[in-house]
């Protein structure tokens, strides 16, 4: 074979280390879709076509009935109404949340680390050994304590307490962040005259966009998966979907509809799924805009 | 008259760490003060002092003939600028030059006077609705120093506002920061570890060292007359050469004597009285004659290491007595490495110092 | 922040205020149970109908898993908020609770409706604490069940139900042979203790059984039995399919459905998970007693009723207390349930074959309570850790095992 | 005269619902927890102390003891696991390949799915009767074994499967994010080398990467402490205590066991247990944040 001469742009190869990749990334991605194909498949089937026992094939005619179970019709306890009303539920429970606990962190974040008043560090070290109790523990005296203030069985108590349990993690994120700003621009403001609160709202904040968003879908997430906290603080009038999820997944006794119950858990995953696959970039971004750091 | 900024016993610790020990200063009105020293020296941290960004932990500071001590910085009647530029990066331009104002709720249309006024002084009204991101350096710089500026308070301070910028930038605002500072006549308090900022801006330079004042002068005093070893070192480049020996008195009149050179210093204005034992002989590479038999000064025979031309001048690099010496020629230079020479030393533009450093 | 929180605040105190206003005058009660799946839920619907038809208000608080509901009730009783109703197992497991003075007694309604004479004496034991009557029975699962698929058995051509468990071994070997999965093992270890139970009432009898559990008697008669138990439970070891590990029961019930597999051990509830797949008993599937069993290990559920210091919800409490020990309920929520009423006196016709084989058992008192009944909550996790470990352990060490069980009791 | 300008009131004041935070719920807990673990409380709290008999009980529970052991393991290899795959497939997509934006969603997607969903659908998938086992089987390879959730010795290794899963997008992201600020001029200057690619992400980006990747890793490793929905909708503990761990331990002993002495002993020695094995850590970057600081 005659040897090309070089001239002009050099010719684009497919080499091996090329295929390679792409192999690598094509079976990567069968590896994290594999489970949700297979929730999806096993939702459109038929109880006896379940019990066949063939978890990865396609359903042999599709049957919607189970996602309309899931949604309206599943029963938990003697009430029928499937996770329909657990979704708004969930919703009330998680924006307030996420909304407050977001600007708690921040407010922390920002505190710690561009302020430093006394015991600042104090302060953080007993944030972050909080954040490794486990948090059953602290469920006992929690309850007592919300109890005490008729906090108990609300949803200004339930959303208090995602909040407080949320507060190492987030305080954690933002104090990065805000290290990161320089301290100038504090410094700077100050002599404008700004005060603790305004450079606050109208500079540190909207510095910290990409971090908002980025602490904001974590928590979303957290909250919304939620279901030990749900269970016990919200009181019966809010309790979030999962709990409602646990009625019809969790069974001891009783027969299980694994249709009924992918469907419902698909149900009750739209919503911080839906978020990623709309806002993933944000994510992506918020993160590259330096929200997680050493 | 009253001073526009004055330090009394000011001191600062961080715990136990002392950063500036009792340290008191005078600054009048309309005066460009230059904060110059190397980093760490504690420059930094003296103009946060002033700005009220930083704690001080005993002394007092007064501003405008009002004790600030305790004042928040808002209260004190300072614009400051940053190296950093410090925008706020969310902000337009126009935002940004007029936060304070809005935060001291001024009425909309003196805000957007002074903004005006500002922006034209630093031609930046083009750039008003922009953010600082769209920005170049030099101009977010102007921004920073218009942000000062618009606030029309009395004294400004200047936290390395160059240091960022490529040379020929700093060069232009240098120029336009001298400028301002003769059209608006605000007290300026300036800091750098550049002595060229320094000596080309200041009124008065006080070179710190540790957190304490080495000398507080004009810059021709400083470049001249330098208080002590470290000031001399310090300023100037290239830096001033140094020569160690003794003076001795041998018949009465004193003479420096190192490694075979004898220096007569009865042209030297001595500051001290001084007796016979160690010192030190600084001379600038400017304040040697190259032809010294010519001259009739006293002479430092060597021989050219390196010459380095810079157009309108050159530094020669001559070894003596096993030391390296520089000179500063006007002009273009026809020696090459490897020449002798022997050039004059003028002992009146001279400086000596004792064996801690102090001139004599 | 603080505006923010102080809003939300006031409005749940306004919501506190106001919810409870809604209904007054009926009786009202919060029922906590767990019985969420479509039969358990039926049964429970049943109670609801009635107590409904007889003036009260039902507000109903399903929470699926006993552990979910058990967390969520205790937190409820230490914030001093309880349901008025909790659905739980009788016997020692409320007992804490009662000594506590936690509870309401029922004394007047059981006195009113005979129960004494209308429930086995054990029973009634079982739901009385220091002479007074606190829990009301709803139901009770015979738990000594084994089910078999008659297909597989046909296949593997067994023709008659074991008697001993050496014919039972001997027909798993034939369904082995025949290519069928011979136990269809529920690897949970709940489910793994019922097992262990079941095969300990065949090997101690009756009074031997409340003699280890109930008088922790630590004879060499009873260390026998328990070493002959592990022999039996080791040995299906050898006979369950690779997936059983972490088995729900309803999946190994499927396993029959499917004729995959040949026997399950479980309580009479699979019944259910038949029912729902169009098999009927007796027919399709049966169900034995296992082998030399001379009884039944019984799981009794009842309502707990918390005081909640209201007294619309204490009229409401006995009113749910009359209607869940009524006759007809019984049977009706039996039927739903897949139980055995706990009542004597109620018509039998109604239930299937295996139903009425177990309320003979129940009626000559030829039973046994399960270790939910007569044990402690932490013993009951001590015995299922006992057993799931001998079982997963793979361990045939009978003799130091027999010790490790008498451990539990200490 | 003592010159102290009064502090950051306004920073002191937003800090207080924090410092409320801290110390009652955090703190406050804590001293509860400790307290009781001396106690002989059963369902409720009491006040019969019993010095260490719980402790003692806890140390002779072959129960707590695998917990112990497997959290361990499980957090080991979870948040290596997690941060190996996430590099490697934030390397790959850093490749200049098509379609990165779905891939990188493929990847990511899994983290806003609850850990009980995880569990409960790797054990459908890991179960062998049901699983991908069995779907091999029927494809003709009859011999392939993937037992894991089954198996005494590999469950503890099928959760991690299902937390890498789980968690493996989020330090791909935070990966990526790294590598897209790493200065093209390292490429250039490594191109010129002829350094090869992949020597080019070992040695010289990830070592770039080292605090990003620590911080995803101290994320992760904060939520291994109280792994616990994963076990119950996966395993349940089992087979056996392979799986068991300390904060279904302590959840099981505080409820259905109906034993808060014991559950509180748990709790209490796993926070002392993390504290001891994080203070030194923490310690060693305040000291070289200061060192840093003074210079």
């Amino acid at each position: 074979m005659a040897r090309l001469h070089p001239n002009g742009p050099r010719p684009t190869q497919i080499t091996a280390g090329r295929i390679g990749l792409y192999a690598f990334l094509f079976i990567a991605a069968l590896f994290f879709l594999l489970p949700l194909y297979t929730m999806v498949v096993t939702s459109l089937k038929t109880m006896s076509e379940i019990r066949l026992g063939q978890i990865f094939s396609l359903p042999q005619t599709l049957d919607f009935s189970a996602w309309a179970t899931a949604w309206s019709g599943a029963c938990m306890g003697t009430t029928c109404v499937g996770i329909r009303t657990g979704f708004w539920n969930s919703v009330a429970i998680t924006v307030p949340s996420v909304a407050l606990s977001v600007f708690v962190g921040a407010v922390n974040g920002y505190a710690l680390s561009l302020w430093r008043p006394r015991w600042a560090n104090v302060l953080f070290g007993l944030l972050m050994a909080g954040g490794l109790i486990p948090y059953q523990i602290f469920l006992y005296p929690m309850v007592r304590a919300m109890a005490n203030v008729s906090l108990y069985n609300s949803l200004a108590g339930i959303i208090l307490v995602h909040v407080i349990f949320g507060l190492p993690l987030v305080t954690l994120l933002f104090r990065n962040y805000f290290v990161s700003v320089p301290e100038e621009l504090c410094k700077a403001a100050r002599v404008d005259g700004a005060g603790f609160w305004r450079i606050f709202f109208e500079i540190m904040l909207p510095i910290a966009v990409p971090m908002v968003v980025v602490v904001s879908m974590l928590q979303f997430t957290g909250i919304w998966n939620d279901f030990l906290l749900g269970l016990v603080f919200a009181g019966r009038d809010n309790l979030p979907m999962t709990v409602q999820l646990n009625n019809i997944v969790n069974t001891t006794m009783g027969e299980r509809n694994y249709n009924v119950n992918m469907a419902a858990t698909i149900l009750t995953a739209i919503v911080p799924l839906a978020i990623y696959f709309l806002s993933g970039r944000w994510f992506v971004r918020g993160i590259a805009a330096g929200a997680v750091k050493g | 008259m009253q001073s526009a900024v004055s330090i009394k016993d000011l001191k600062i610790a961080y715990g136990d760490h002392p950063v500036i020990e009792k340290m008191s200063i005078d600054i009048a009105p309309r005066e460009f003060l230059v904060l110059l020293g190397p980093s760490g020296c504690g420059k930094s941290t003296l103009l946060n002092a002033i700005a009220g960004l930083q704690d001080i932990t005993a002394g007092e500071i007064w501003i405008s003939g009002k004790n600030v001590s305790w004042e928040e910085p808002k209260d004190r009647g300072i614009g400051m600028v940053f190296q950093s530029y410090a925008l706020y990066p969310r902000m337009s331009i126009r935002k940004n030059l007029s936060f304070g104002l809005r935060v001291a709720g001024l009425p909309k249309t003196e805000i957007e006077a002074r903004v005006a006024r500002t922006a034209a002084l630093l031609h930046l009204d083009k750039l008003l609705d922009r953010r600082p991101a769209e920005l170049s350096g030099g101009q977010r710089q102007r921004v920073a120093i218009g942000r000062a500026l618009v606030r029309e308070v009395d004294v400004f301070l200047f936290d390395e506002p160059l240091s960022n910028l490529d040379a020929k930038l700093r060069n232009e605002l240098r120029v336009e920061i001298k400028k301002l500072h003769q059209n608006l006549g605000n007290t300026m308090i300036y800091v750098t570890h550049d002595q060229v900022e320094a000596l080309t801006l200041a009124d008065r330079i006080a070179i710190m060292r540790d957190g304490v004042i080495q000398q507080l002068a004009s810059p021709a005093e400083i470049y001249h007359r330098p208080a002590n070893l470290f000031v001399a070192g310090f300023i100037g480049a290239p830096a001033m050469n140094f020569i160690e020996g003794r003076i001795e008195r041998g018949d009465g009149r004193p003479v420096f004597v190192s490694k075979g050179l004898a220096v007569d210093l009865s042209g030297y204005c001595f500051q001290v009285a001084t007796s016979d034992g160690p010192a030190t002989l600084g001379f600038r590479p400017d304040h040697l004659v190259l032809d010294g038999a010519a001259s009739g000064l006293p002479t430092i025979a060597g021989r050219i290491s390196v010459v380095e031309p810079m157009g309108s001048e050159a530094v020669l690099w001559f070894d003596w007595a096993g030391q390296s010496l520089s000179l500063r020629l006007m002009g273009d230079v026809s020696l090459k490495p490897g020449d002798a020479l022997a050039p004059g030393l003028d002992i009146r533009k001279a400086s000596l110092f004792d064996a801690d450093g102090s001139r004599l | 922040m603080k505006s923010m929180m102080k809003l939300l605040l006031t409005g749940a105190v306004f919501a506190g205020m106001f919810a409870p206003a809604l209904a007054d005058d009926k009786p009202t009660i919060e029922i906590m149970s767990s019985w969420t799946s479509g039969g358990e839920a039926a049964a429970l619907d049943i109670i609801k109908t009635e107590f409904e038809k007889r003036g009260g208000v039902w507000k109903d608080s399903s929470i699926a898993g006993f552990g979910a509901a058990d967390a969520a009730f205790q937190n409820r009783i230490v914030a001093g908020d309880p349901p008025g109703a909790k659905q739980g197992v009788i016997g020692l497991a409320a007992a804490d609770f009662v000594g506590q003075g936690l509870f309401n007694p029922i004394d007047d309604v059981a006195a009113a409706g005979k129960w004494a004479d209308a429930l086995p004496k054990s029973i009634y034991d079982l739901i009385s604490y220091d002479g007074k009557v606190y829990l009301a029975p709803t139901g009770a699962h015979g738990e000594s069940w084994l089910f078999y698929s008659k297909e597989a058995f046909a296949r593997a051509g067994i023709v008659e139900e074991p008697k001993t468990w050496d014919e039972f071994f001997a027909g798993l070997d034939k369904l082995k042979a025949a290519g069928i999965v011979p136990v269809a093992w529920g690897g949970q270890p709940w489910q793994q203790t019922k097992v262990f139970n079941m095969i300990l009432l065949s090997q101690v009898g009756i009074d031997g059984f409340l003699k280890i559990y109930v008088d922790k008697d630590k004879s060499e008669a009873s260390i026998e039995g328990i070493k002959k138990t592990l022999d039996i439970f080791g040995k299906l070891r050898g006979y369950v399919d690779d997936g059983a590990a972490g088995r729900n029961w309803n999946d190994a019930t499927a396993m029959l459905i499917t004729a995959k597999a040949g026997v399950q051990f479980m309580g009479d509830w699979a019944k259910g998970e038949f029912t729902v797949a169009g098999k009927e008993a007796g027919k399709d599937y049966g169900c034995m007693i296992v082998p030399e069993s001379p009884g039944m290990v019984y799981i009794a559920d009842s309502l707990w009723f918390p005081k909640t210091g209201d007294a619309g919800a204490d009229k409401a409490q006995k009113l749910l207390a009359e209607v869940v020990m009524d006759p007809a309920i019984q049977v009706e929520f039996s039927l739903k349930k897949g139980s055995v009423p706990m009542r004597a006196d109620v018509d039998k016709s109604k239930l299937d074959v295996c139903a009425q084989k177990g309320l003979e058992l129940m009626t000559a008192d030829n039973v046994v309570p399960d270790q939910a009944i007569l044990l402690t909550p932490q013993q009951v996790g001590l015995l299922d850790d006992f057993v799931d470990e001998y079982w997963s352990g793979g361990s045939n060490d009978m003799a130091s095992a027999a010790e490790n069980f008498f451990a539990i009791f200490e | 005269m003592p010159i102290k300008r009064k502090p950051h009131l306004s920073a002191t004041f937003a800090l207080l619902p924090t410092w409320f935070v801290a110390v009652v719920v955090f703190i406050g807990t804590m001293a509860w927890s400790i307290r009781l673990s001396f106690t002989n409380s059963t369902l409720f709290p009491s006040s019969t102390y019993v010095g260490f008999t719980q402790y003692v009980k806890l140390f002779y529970s072959a129960k707590w003891l695998a917990s112990l052991q497997n959290v361990l393991i499980f957090g080991v290899l979870y948040v290596a696991g997690c941060l190996l795959l996430g590099f490697l497939l934030a390397a790959a997509l850093d490749r200049k390949i098509r379609f990165e934006s779905a891939f990188r969603t493929i990847f990511l997607y899994p983290y806003a799915m609850s850990f009980v969903v995880t569990g409960l659908i790797w054990q459908w998938m890991l179960n062998p009767t049901l699983g991908i086992q069995a779907s091999v089987r029927s494809l003709g390879w009859e011999t392939f074994v993937l037992d894991w959730v089954v198996n005494r010795d590999m469950a503890i290794y099928a959760l991690v499967l299902a937390g890498v899963w789980q968690g493996a997008g989020l330090v791909m992201v935070i990966a990526l994010a790294g590598m897209r600020g790493i200065e093209a001029e390292q490429w250039k200057a490594a191109r010129i080398d002829g350094i090869p690619v992949w020597r080019i992400y070992v040695s010289i980006i990830l070592p770039q990467l080292g605090p990003a990747l620590a911080a995803a890793g101290m994320l992760l490793a904060m939520g291994v402490i109280k792994t616990y929905d994963i076990v119950v909708a996966m395993t349940n503990g089992g087979p056996g205590n392979s799986t068991e761990v300390p904060a279904k331990f302590i959840m099981d002993n505080l409820f259905g066991r109906q034993n808060l002495g014991l559950a509180t002993a748990g709790a209490t020695v796993l926070v002392l247990g993390v504290i001891t094995a994080v203070a030194p850590f923490r310690y060693a970057i305040y000291m070289r944040n200061r060192a840093k600081g003074a210079a």
